[in-house]
Protein backbone atom coordinates (compact mmCIF):
# COMPACT_ATOMS: atom_id res chain seq x y z
CA UNK A 1 0.00 0.00 0.00
CA UNK A 2 1.74 3.88 -0.96
CA UNK A 3 0.33 6.82 -1.06
CA UNK A 4 1.74 9.68 -3.99
CA UNK A 5 1.31 13.46 -3.12
CA UNK A 6 2.40 15.32 -6.13
CA UNK A 7 2.60 18.11 -8.75
CA UNK A 8 2.93 15.70 -11.76
CA UNK A 9 -0.08 14.35 -13.79
CA UNK A 10 -0.09 10.28 -12.86
CA UNK A 11 -0.23 7.41 -15.65
CA UNK A 12 -3.49 5.08 -14.80
CA UNK A 13 -1.78 2.25 -16.21
CA UNK A 14 1.26 2.22 -14.44
CA UNK A 15 -1.22 2.40 -11.45
CA UNK A 16 -3.24 -0.37 -12.87
CA UNK A 17 -0.05 -2.49 -13.38
CA UNK A 18 1.04 -2.30 -9.81
CA UNK A 19 -1.87 -3.60 -8.89
CA UNK A 20 -1.84 -6.54 -11.36
CA UNK A 21 1.39 -7.28 -9.91
CA UNK A 22 -0.32 -9.24 -7.35
CA UNK A 23 -2.18 -11.45 -9.83
CA UNK A 24 -2.78 -14.71 -9.57
CA UNK A 25 -3.80 -14.12 -5.79
CA UNK A 26 -6.11 -11.23 -6.60
CA UNK A 27 -9.11 -11.83 -8.85
CA UNK A 28 -10.45 -8.51 -8.90
CA UNK A 29 -9.04 -4.79 -8.99
CA UNK A 30 -11.46 -1.61 -8.69
CA UNK A 31 -10.17 1.93 -9.79
CA UNK A 32 -11.13 5.64 -9.48
CA UNK A 33 -9.89 8.03 -11.02
CA UNK A 34 -11.38 11.98 -10.30
CA UNK A 35 -10.40 14.84 -13.22
CA UNK A 36 -11.39 18.49 -13.23
CA UNK A 37 -14.82 19.01 -14.23
CA UNK A 38 -16.08 21.98 -16.09
CA UNK A 39 -17.97 24.53 -13.64
CA UNK A 40 -18.78 27.74 -13.95
CA UNK A 41 -21.80 27.24 -17.32
CA UNK A 42 -18.31 26.82 -19.20
CA UNK A 43 -16.60 29.75 -17.66
CA UNK A 44 -14.21 27.43 -15.08
CA UNK A 45 -10.72 27.46 -16.00
CA UNK A 46 -8.86 25.33 -13.61
CA UNK A 47 -8.80 24.29 -10.22
CA UNK A 48 -5.66 25.03 -7.50
CA UNK A 49 -5.38 22.17 -5.06
CA UNK A 50 -3.46 22.78 -1.83
CA UNK A 51 -2.89 20.58 1.01
CA UNK A 52 -1.41 20.37 4.61
CA UNK A 53 2.04 18.28 3.75
CA UNK A 54 2.65 15.47 6.41
CA UNK A 55 -0.68 15.85 7.71
CA UNK A 56 -2.47 14.18 4.46
CA UNK A 57 -0.27 11.22 3.79
CA UNK A 58 -0.92 10.38 7.79
CA UNK A 59 -4.89 10.54 6.97
CA UNK A 60 -4.54 8.63 3.71
CA UNK A 61 -2.58 5.95 5.68
CA UNK A 62 -4.92 6.17 8.35
CA UNK A 63 -7.95 5.87 5.92
CA UNK A 64 -6.23 2.77 4.06
CA UNK A 65 -5.76 1.00 7.59
CA UNK A 66 -9.23 1.44 8.15
CA UNK A 67 -10.42 -0.39 5.01
CA UNK A 68 -8.04 -3.18 5.17
CA UNK A 69 -9.62 -3.46 9.24
CA UNK A 70 -12.94 -3.52 7.12
CA UNK A 71 -12.65 -5.72 4.15
CA UNK A 72 -10.14 -8.65 2.39
CA UNK A 73 -7.67 -6.52 0.16
CA UNK A 74 -4.65 -6.97 -0.43
CA UNK A 75 -3.03 -3.77 -1.94
CA UNK A 76 -4.09 -0.33 -2.04
CA UNK A 77 -2.51 2.48 -3.74
CA UNK A 78 -3.39 6.22 -3.60
CA UNK A 79 -2.19 9.28 -5.94
CA UNK A 80 -3.67 12.61 -5.10
CA UNK A 81 -2.18 16.03 -7.17
CA UNK A 82 -1.60 19.28 -6.15
CA UNK A 83 -1.23 22.70 -7.29
CA UNK A 84 -3.16 23.88 -10.75
CA UNK A 85 -5.21 21.57 -12.84
CA UNK A 86 -6.87 22.41 -16.09
CA UNK A 87 -10.41 20.77 -17.05
CA UNK A 88 -10.00 17.94 -17.65
CA UNK A 89 -6.86 16.61 -15.83
CA UNK A 90 -6.56 13.92 -13.47
CA UNK A 91 -6.68 14.88 -9.87
CA UNK A 92 -6.76 11.66 -7.89
CA UNK A 93 -6.36 8.07 -8.67
CA UNK A 94 -7.42 5.12 -5.96
CA UNK A 95 -7.40 1.76 -6.30
CA UNK A 96 -7.65 -1.38 -4.64
CA UNK A 97 -7.09 -5.23 -5.24
CA UNK A 98 -8.26 -8.68 -3.85
CA UNK A 99 -9.23 -12.10 -3.96
CA UNK A 100 -13.28 -11.07 -4.18
CA UNK A 101 -15.06 -8.28 -6.05
CA UNK A 102 -17.01 -7.11 -2.73
CA UNK A 103 -14.21 -6.06 -1.07
CA UNK A 104 -12.22 -3.96 -3.84
CA UNK A 105 -15.96 -2.25 -4.47
CA UNK A 106 -16.69 -1.40 -0.73
CA UNK A 107 -12.94 -0.65 -0.18
CA UNK A 108 -12.38 2.06 -3.27
CA UNK A 109 -15.61 3.43 -2.47
CA UNK A 110 -14.88 3.90 1.27
CA UNK A 111 -11.34 5.32 0.78
CA UNK A 112 -12.96 8.01 -1.78
CA UNK A 113 -15.97 8.68 0.74
CA UNK A 114 -13.50 9.67 3.67
CA UNK A 115 -10.57 11.13 1.27
CA UNK A 116 -13.61 13.38 0.52
CA UNK A 117 -14.57 14.61 4.11
CA UNK A 118 -10.78 14.01 6.13
CA UNK A 119 -7.68 14.58 3.80
CA UNK A 120 -6.83 17.95 4.26
CA UNK A 121 -6.91 18.81 0.61
CA UNK A 122 -8.62 22.65 -0.48
CA UNK A 123 -9.78 23.62 -3.96
CA UNK A 124 -9.62 27.39 -5.66
CA UNK A 125 -12.27 27.58 -8.26
CA UNK A 126 -9.84 29.84 -10.87
CA UNK A 127 -12.86 30.88 -13.41
CA UNK A 128 -13.36 34.09 -15.71
CA UNK A 129 -16.31 34.59 -12.86
CA UNK A 130 -13.51 35.29 -10.52
CA UNK A 131 -11.24 33.04 -7.70
CA UNK A 132 -12.96 31.52 -5.51
CA UNK A 133 -12.29 28.40 -2.75
CA UNK A 134 -14.88 25.86 -3.14
CA UNK A 135 -17.28 24.92 0.01
CA UNK A 136 -17.60 21.49 1.32
CA UNK A 137 -21.01 19.63 0.58
CA UNK A 138 -23.64 18.09 2.43
CA UNK A 139 -23.49 15.20 0.38
CA UNK A 140 -19.98 14.16 0.68
CA UNK A 141 -20.75 14.55 4.82
CA UNK A 142 -23.60 12.17 4.14
CA UNK A 143 -22.19 9.23 1.83
CA UNK A 144 -19.43 9.43 4.68
CA UNK A 145 -21.79 8.88 7.11
CA UNK A 146 -23.02 6.23 5.48
CA UNK A 147 -19.53 4.24 6.01
CA UNK A 148 -20.44 4.61 9.79
CA UNK B 1 7.50 27.82 20.97
CA UNK B 2 4.23 26.35 19.93
CA UNK B 3 4.12 26.17 15.88
CA UNK B 4 0.32 27.86 14.27
CA UNK B 5 -0.41 26.88 11.05
CA UNK B 6 -3.11 28.28 8.75
CA UNK B 7 -4.59 26.90 5.25
CA UNK B 8 -6.69 28.03 2.56
CA UNK B 9 -9.09 30.28 2.93
CA UNK B 10 -8.62 30.82 6.20
CA UNK B 11 -5.14 31.44 5.39
CA UNK B 12 -6.14 34.35 2.80
CA UNK B 13 -8.44 35.67 5.56
CA UNK B 14 -6.25 36.05 8.13
CA UNK B 15 -3.79 37.37 5.60
CA UNK B 16 -1.12 35.00 7.67
CA UNK B 17 0.46 31.25 6.93
CA UNK B 18 1.86 30.18 9.80
CA UNK B 19 2.55 32.34 13.77
CA UNK B 20 4.55 31.24 16.51
CA UNK B 21 3.23 31.45 20.07
CA UNK B 22 5.81 30.96 23.36
CA UNK B 23 4.63 28.33 25.60
CA UNK B 24 3.35 29.20 28.94
CA UNK B 25 1.47 27.07 31.26
CA UNK B 26 -2.06 28.93 30.81
CA UNK B 27 -2.04 27.94 27.23
CA UNK B 28 -3.58 24.52 28.71
CA UNK B 29 -5.89 23.71 25.15
CA UNK B 30 -6.67 24.94 22.00
CA UNK B 31 -9.48 26.87 23.00
CA UNK B 32 -6.74 28.77 25.49
CA UNK B 33 -4.73 29.12 21.93
CA UNK B 34 -7.93 30.60 19.83
CA UNK B 35 -8.66 33.10 22.86
CA UNK B 36 -4.88 34.23 22.38
CA UNK B 37 -4.87 34.94 18.86
CA UNK B 38 -8.30 36.20 18.94
CA UNK B 39 -6.50 39.26 20.85
CA UNK B 40 -4.78 40.15 17.13
CA UNK B 41 -8.08 41.62 16.17
CA UNK B 42 -11.80 41.22 14.91
CA UNK B 43 -10.98 39.16 11.68
CA UNK B 44 -8.84 36.66 14.19
CA UNK B 45 -11.65 36.56 16.45
CA UNK B 46 -14.44 36.16 13.89
CA UNK B 47 -12.28 33.46 11.84
CA UNK B 48 -11.20 31.52 15.16
CA UNK B 49 -14.45 31.45 16.39
CA UNK B 50 -16.34 30.19 13.39
CA UNK B 51 -18.29 26.46 13.91
CA UNK B 52 -16.84 25.83 10.85
CA UNK B 53 -13.27 25.87 11.52
CA UNK B 54 -11.48 22.93 11.70
CA UNK B 55 -8.24 22.28 13.84
CA UNK B 56 -5.00 19.60 14.04
CA UNK B 57 -2.58 19.39 16.74
CA UNK B 58 0.66 17.65 15.24
CA UNK B 59 -1.07 16.41 12.32
CA UNK B 60 -3.99 14.81 14.47
CA UNK B 61 -7.37 16.32 14.16
CA UNK B 62 -8.54 17.72 17.68
CA UNK B 63 -11.09 19.89 19.12
CA UNK B 64 -11.42 22.27 21.65
CA UNK B 65 -10.54 20.57 24.69
CA UNK B 66 -7.54 18.66 23.26
CA UNK B 67 -4.73 19.13 25.45
CA UNK B 68 -1.79 20.57 23.89
CA UNK B 69 2.31 21.22 25.12
CA UNK B 70 5.38 23.18 24.34
CA UNK B 71 6.85 22.29 20.63
CA UNK B 72 3.26 21.22 19.22
CA UNK B 73 2.00 22.09 15.52
CA UNK B 74 -1.03 23.32 15.66
CA UNK B 75 -3.09 24.14 12.00
CA UNK B 76 -6.19 26.13 11.49
CA UNK B 77 -8.30 25.65 8.41
CA UNK B 78 -11.43 25.13 6.87
CA UNK B 79 -13.48 21.94 5.88
CA UNK B 80 -11.85 19.90 3.42
CA UNK B 81 -12.57 19.89 -0.54
CA UNK B 82 -10.31 17.46 -1.80
CA UNK B 83 -10.90 14.35 -3.84
CA UNK C 1 -22.27 2.91 -24.33
CA UNK C 2 -20.67 -0.48 -25.88
CA UNK C 3 -20.21 -4.10 -24.90
CA UNK C 4 -17.74 -6.58 -26.65
CA UNK C 5 -16.99 -9.92 -26.50
CA UNK C 6 -13.65 -11.34 -27.56
CA UNK C 7 -10.92 -14.19 -27.14
CA UNK C 8 -8.11 -11.49 -27.56
CA UNK C 9 -6.62 -9.70 -24.40
CA UNK C 10 -7.78 -6.22 -23.74
CA UNK C 11 -5.29 -3.47 -22.84
CA UNK C 12 -6.79 -1.46 -20.06
CA UNK C 13 -5.53 1.55 -21.30
CA UNK C 14 -7.67 2.18 -24.40
CA UNK C 15 -10.42 1.41 -22.15
CA UNK C 16 -9.87 4.29 -19.78
CA UNK C 17 -8.84 6.46 -22.52
CA UNK C 18 -12.54 5.89 -24.30
CA UNK C 19 -14.17 6.65 -20.83
CA UNK C 20 -11.72 10.02 -20.48
CA UNK C 21 -13.07 11.28 -23.72
CA UNK C 22 -15.48 12.73 -21.93
CA UNK C 23 -14.01 15.18 -20.26
CA UNK C 24 -14.53 17.36 -19.05
CA UNK C 25 -18.06 16.89 -18.84
CA UNK C 26 -17.16 14.21 -16.59
CA UNK C 27 -15.63 14.30 -13.01
CA UNK C 28 -15.28 10.75 -12.32
CA UNK C 29 -14.49 6.94 -13.50
CA UNK C 30 -14.59 3.96 -11.68
CA UNK C 31 -13.18 0.70 -13.48
CA UNK C 32 -13.41 -3.14 -12.42
CA UNK C 33 -11.36 -5.78 -13.89
CA UNK C 34 -12.05 -9.44 -13.16
CA UNK C 35 -8.68 -12.00 -13.35
CA UNK C 36 -8.45 -15.46 -12.99
CA UNK C 37 -7.51 -16.33 -9.37
CA UNK C 38 -5.70 -19.47 -8.55
CA UNK C 39 -7.58 -22.08 -7.40
CA UNK C 40 -7.23 -25.58 -6.25
CA UNK C 41 -4.81 -25.03 -4.05
CA UNK C 42 -2.22 -24.20 -6.71
CA UNK C 43 -3.19 -27.18 -8.75
CA UNK C 44 -5.37 -24.81 -11.43
CA UNK C 45 -3.94 -24.18 -14.37
CA UNK C 46 -6.83 -22.02 -16.45
CA UNK C 47 -10.23 -21.30 -16.89
CA UNK C 48 -12.69 -22.19 -20.27
CA UNK C 49 -15.10 -19.19 -20.53
CA UNK C 50 -18.03 -20.45 -22.64
CA UNK C 51 -20.83 -17.97 -23.59
CA UNK C 52 -24.39 -17.72 -25.66
CA UNK C 53 -23.49 -15.62 -28.47
CA UNK C 54 -26.35 -13.41 -29.27
CA UNK C 55 -28.39 -13.44 -25.97
CA UNK C 56 -24.85 -12.36 -23.99
CA UNK C 57 -24.95 -9.01 -25.64
CA UNK C 58 -28.97 -8.21 -25.14
CA UNK C 59 -28.25 -9.38 -21.55
CA UNK C 60 -25.41 -7.03 -21.04
CA UNK C 61 -26.93 -4.27 -23.13
CA UNK C 62 -29.90 -4.53 -21.05
CA UNK C 63 -28.22 -4.15 -17.74
CA UNK C 64 -26.26 -1.22 -19.03
CA UNK C 65 -29.45 0.21 -19.74
CA UNK C 66 -30.79 -0.46 -16.72
CA UNK C 67 -27.90 1.13 -14.54
CA UNK C 68 -28.15 4.24 -16.61
CA UNK C 69 -32.14 4.35 -15.46
CA UNK C 70 -31.19 4.29 -12.06
CA UNK C 71 -27.49 6.81 -12.06
CA UNK C 72 -26.80 9.12 -14.05
CA UNK C 73 -24.29 8.09 -16.11
CA UNK C 74 -22.55 9.15 -19.34
CA UNK C 75 -20.78 5.93 -20.84
CA UNK C 76 -20.07 2.77 -20.05
CA UNK C 77 -17.86 0.50 -21.32
CA UNK C 78 -18.22 -3.56 -20.67
CA UNK C 79 -15.30 -6.30 -22.44
CA UNK C 80 -15.51 -9.76 -21.56
CA UNK C 81 -13.34 -12.24 -23.01
CA UNK C 82 -13.98 -15.98 -24.23
CA UNK C 83 -11.64 -18.88 -24.37
CA UNK C 84 -8.92 -20.40 -22.91
CA UNK C 85 -7.64 -18.07 -20.31
CA UNK C 86 -4.80 -18.75 -17.70
CA UNK C 87 -3.73 -17.61 -14.03
CA UNK C 88 -3.63 -13.61 -14.07
CA UNK C 89 -5.43 -13.13 -17.34
CA UNK C 90 -7.66 -10.56 -17.51
CA UNK C 91 -11.30 -11.76 -17.83
CA UNK C 92 -14.16 -9.01 -17.80
CA UNK C 93 -13.59 -5.06 -17.78
CA UNK C 94 -16.34 -2.50 -16.75
CA UNK C 95 -15.71 0.74 -16.46
CA UNK C 96 -18.33 3.65 -15.90
CA UNK C 97 -18.06 7.67 -16.05
CA UNK C 98 -20.22 10.55 -14.56
CA UNK C 99 -20.30 13.67 -13.50
CA UNK C 100 -20.31 12.73 -9.73
CA UNK C 101 -18.52 9.65 -8.22
CA UNK C 102 -21.44 8.12 -6.33
CA UNK C 103 -23.24 7.48 -9.75
CA UNK C 104 -20.27 5.58 -11.10
CA UNK C 105 -19.35 3.68 -8.04
CA UNK C 106 -23.01 2.39 -7.74
CA UNK C 107 -23.76 1.77 -11.61
CA UNK C 108 -20.29 -0.45 -12.17
CA UNK C 109 -20.33 -2.28 -9.08
CA UNK C 110 -24.65 -2.79 -9.55
CA UNK C 111 -23.28 -3.88 -13.79
CA UNK C 112 -20.58 -6.48 -12.55
CA UNK C 113 -23.43 -7.92 -9.67
CA UNK C 114 -26.26 -8.61 -12.77
CA UNK C 115 -23.64 -9.56 -15.07
CA UNK C 116 -22.46 -12.24 -12.90
CA UNK C 117 -25.79 -13.63 -12.49
CA UNK C 118 -27.59 -12.68 -15.44
CA UNK C 119 -25.13 -12.83 -18.62
CA UNK C 120 -24.93 -16.14 -20.30
CA UNK C 121 -21.18 -17.22 -19.43
CA UNK C 122 -20.27 -20.89 -18.12
CA UNK C 123 -16.68 -21.01 -16.77
CA UNK C 124 -14.94 -24.56 -16.64
CA UNK C 125 -11.91 -25.22 -14.48
CA UNK C 126 -8.66 -26.49 -16.16
CA UNK C 127 -6.76 -28.53 -13.17
CA UNK C 128 -3.90 -30.98 -12.47
CA UNK C 129 -7.11 -31.96 -10.34
CA UNK C 130 -9.18 -32.74 -13.29
CA UNK C 131 -11.48 -30.41 -15.50
CA UNK C 132 -15.10 -29.35 -13.93
CA UNK C 133 -17.32 -27.11 -14.47
CA UNK C 134 -17.86 -23.85 -11.82
CA UNK C 135 -21.07 -23.68 -9.65
CA UNK C 136 -22.45 -20.81 -9.09
CA UNK C 137 -22.20 -19.09 -5.81
CA UNK C 138 -25.16 -17.93 -3.31
CA UNK C 139 -23.49 -14.95 -2.69
CA UNK C 140 -23.34 -13.56 -6.04
CA UNK C 141 -27.39 -14.11 -5.84
CA UNK C 142 -27.38 -12.51 -2.87
CA UNK C 143 -25.32 -9.39 -4.25
CA UNK C 144 -27.61 -9.39 -7.05
CA UNK C 145 -30.69 -9.65 -4.88
CA UNK C 146 -29.14 -6.26 -2.91
CA UNK C 147 -29.90 -3.97 -5.63
CA UNK C 148 -33.65 -4.71 -6.05
CA UNK D 1 -38.89 -25.76 -36.60
CA UNK D 2 -38.04 -24.88 -33.76
CA UNK D 3 -34.11 -24.55 -32.54
CA UNK D 4 -32.90 -25.76 -29.42
CA UNK D 5 -29.73 -25.11 -27.83
CA UNK D 6 -27.75 -26.43 -24.94
CA UNK D 7 -25.01 -25.34 -23.26
CA UNK D 8 -22.11 -25.82 -20.89
CA UNK D 9 -22.66 -28.55 -18.13
CA UNK D 10 -25.38 -29.58 -19.47
CA UNK D 11 -24.24 -29.83 -23.00
CA UNK D 12 -22.15 -32.36 -21.59
CA UNK D 13 -23.95 -34.40 -20.05
CA UNK D 14 -26.88 -34.34 -22.37
CA UNK D 15 -23.38 -35.04 -25.08
CA UNK D 16 -25.83 -33.05 -27.65
CA UNK D 17 -25.23 -29.54 -28.50
CA UNK D 18 -28.19 -28.29 -30.37
CA UNK D 19 -31.19 -29.92 -31.82
CA UNK D 20 -34.41 -29.49 -34.23
CA UNK D 21 -37.82 -30.21 -33.27
CA UNK D 22 -40.68 -29.91 -35.81
CA UNK D 23 -42.85 -27.18 -34.86
CA UNK D 24 -46.76 -28.09 -33.72
CA UNK D 25 -49.74 -27.07 -32.12
CA UNK D 26 -49.40 -29.24 -29.15
CA UNK D 27 -45.85 -27.51 -28.19
CA UNK D 28 -47.50 -24.43 -26.13
CA UNK D 29 -45.14 -23.82 -23.95
CA UNK D 30 -41.24 -24.72 -22.40
CA UNK D 31 -43.18 -27.24 -20.51
CA UNK D 32 -44.17 -29.19 -23.56
CA UNK D 33 -40.84 -29.03 -24.81
CA UNK D 34 -39.02 -30.30 -21.90
CA UNK D 35 -42.08 -33.37 -21.98
CA UNK D 36 -40.81 -33.96 -25.76
CA UNK D 37 -37.14 -33.88 -24.93
CA UNK D 38 -37.18 -35.76 -21.83
CA UNK D 39 -38.39 -38.48 -23.95
CA UNK D 40 -35.14 -39.25 -25.13
CA UNK D 41 -34.01 -40.79 -22.52
CA UNK D 42 -33.25 -40.88 -18.72
CA UNK D 43 -30.72 -38.36 -18.72
CA UNK D 44 -32.54 -36.01 -20.92
CA UNK D 45 -35.72 -36.46 -18.34
CA UNK D 46 -33.46 -35.93 -15.42
CA UNK D 47 -31.26 -33.35 -16.33
CA UNK D 48 -34.42 -30.82 -18.31
CA UNK D 49 -36.46 -31.25 -15.28
CA UNK D 50 -33.72 -30.38 -12.74
CA UNK D 51 -34.45 -27.21 -10.48
CA UNK D 52 -31.40 -25.76 -11.69
CA UNK D 53 -31.77 -25.54 -15.59
CA UNK D 54 -32.67 -22.23 -16.97
CA UNK D 55 -34.58 -21.65 -19.93
CA UNK D 56 -34.57 -19.41 -22.61
CA UNK D 57 -36.68 -18.15 -25.11
CA UNK D 58 -35.26 -16.14 -28.73
CA UNK D 59 -32.27 -15.24 -26.18
CA UNK D 60 -34.34 -13.26 -23.46
CA UNK D 61 -34.92 -15.30 -19.74
CA UNK D 62 -37.84 -17.56 -19.95
CA UNK D 63 -39.87 -20.20 -17.50
CA UNK D 64 -42.24 -23.30 -17.63
CA UNK D 65 -44.90 -21.20 -18.84
CA UNK D 66 -43.57 -19.10 -21.67
CA UNK D 67 -45.20 -19.71 -24.92
CA UNK D 68 -43.31 -20.65 -28.21
CA UNK D 69 -43.67 -20.47 -31.26
CA UNK D 70 -42.42 -21.99 -35.00
CA UNK D 71 -38.65 -20.78 -35.57
CA UNK D 72 -38.04 -19.87 -31.65
CA UNK D 73 -34.75 -20.33 -30.50
CA UNK D 74 -34.94 -22.21 -27.01
CA UNK D 75 -31.88 -22.35 -25.10
CA UNK D 76 -31.51 -24.52 -21.93
CA UNK D 77 -28.29 -24.15 -19.59
CA UNK D 78 -27.25 -24.43 -15.91
CA UNK D 79 -27.03 -21.34 -14.08
CA UNK D 80 -24.22 -18.48 -15.06
CA UNK D 81 -20.73 -18.07 -13.96
CA UNK D 82 -19.29 -15.68 -16.02
CA UNK D 83 -17.95 -12.40 -14.64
Amino acid sequence: MSVSIQQDDFDCIDEYKLLLADAPKIGAIVTFCGLVREFDQGQGLALELEHYPQMTEKVLLGIIAEAKARWPILNVRIVHRIGRLSLSEQIVFVGVNSEHRQAAFKACHFIMDLLKTKAPFWKKAISQQGDYWLAAKACDQRAKAAWE
Amino acid sequence: MIKILFFASLRDQLACESASLCYSQSLKNIQDVIALLSERGEIWHKQLNSASVKVAVNQEMADLHTAIKDNDEIAFFPPVTGG
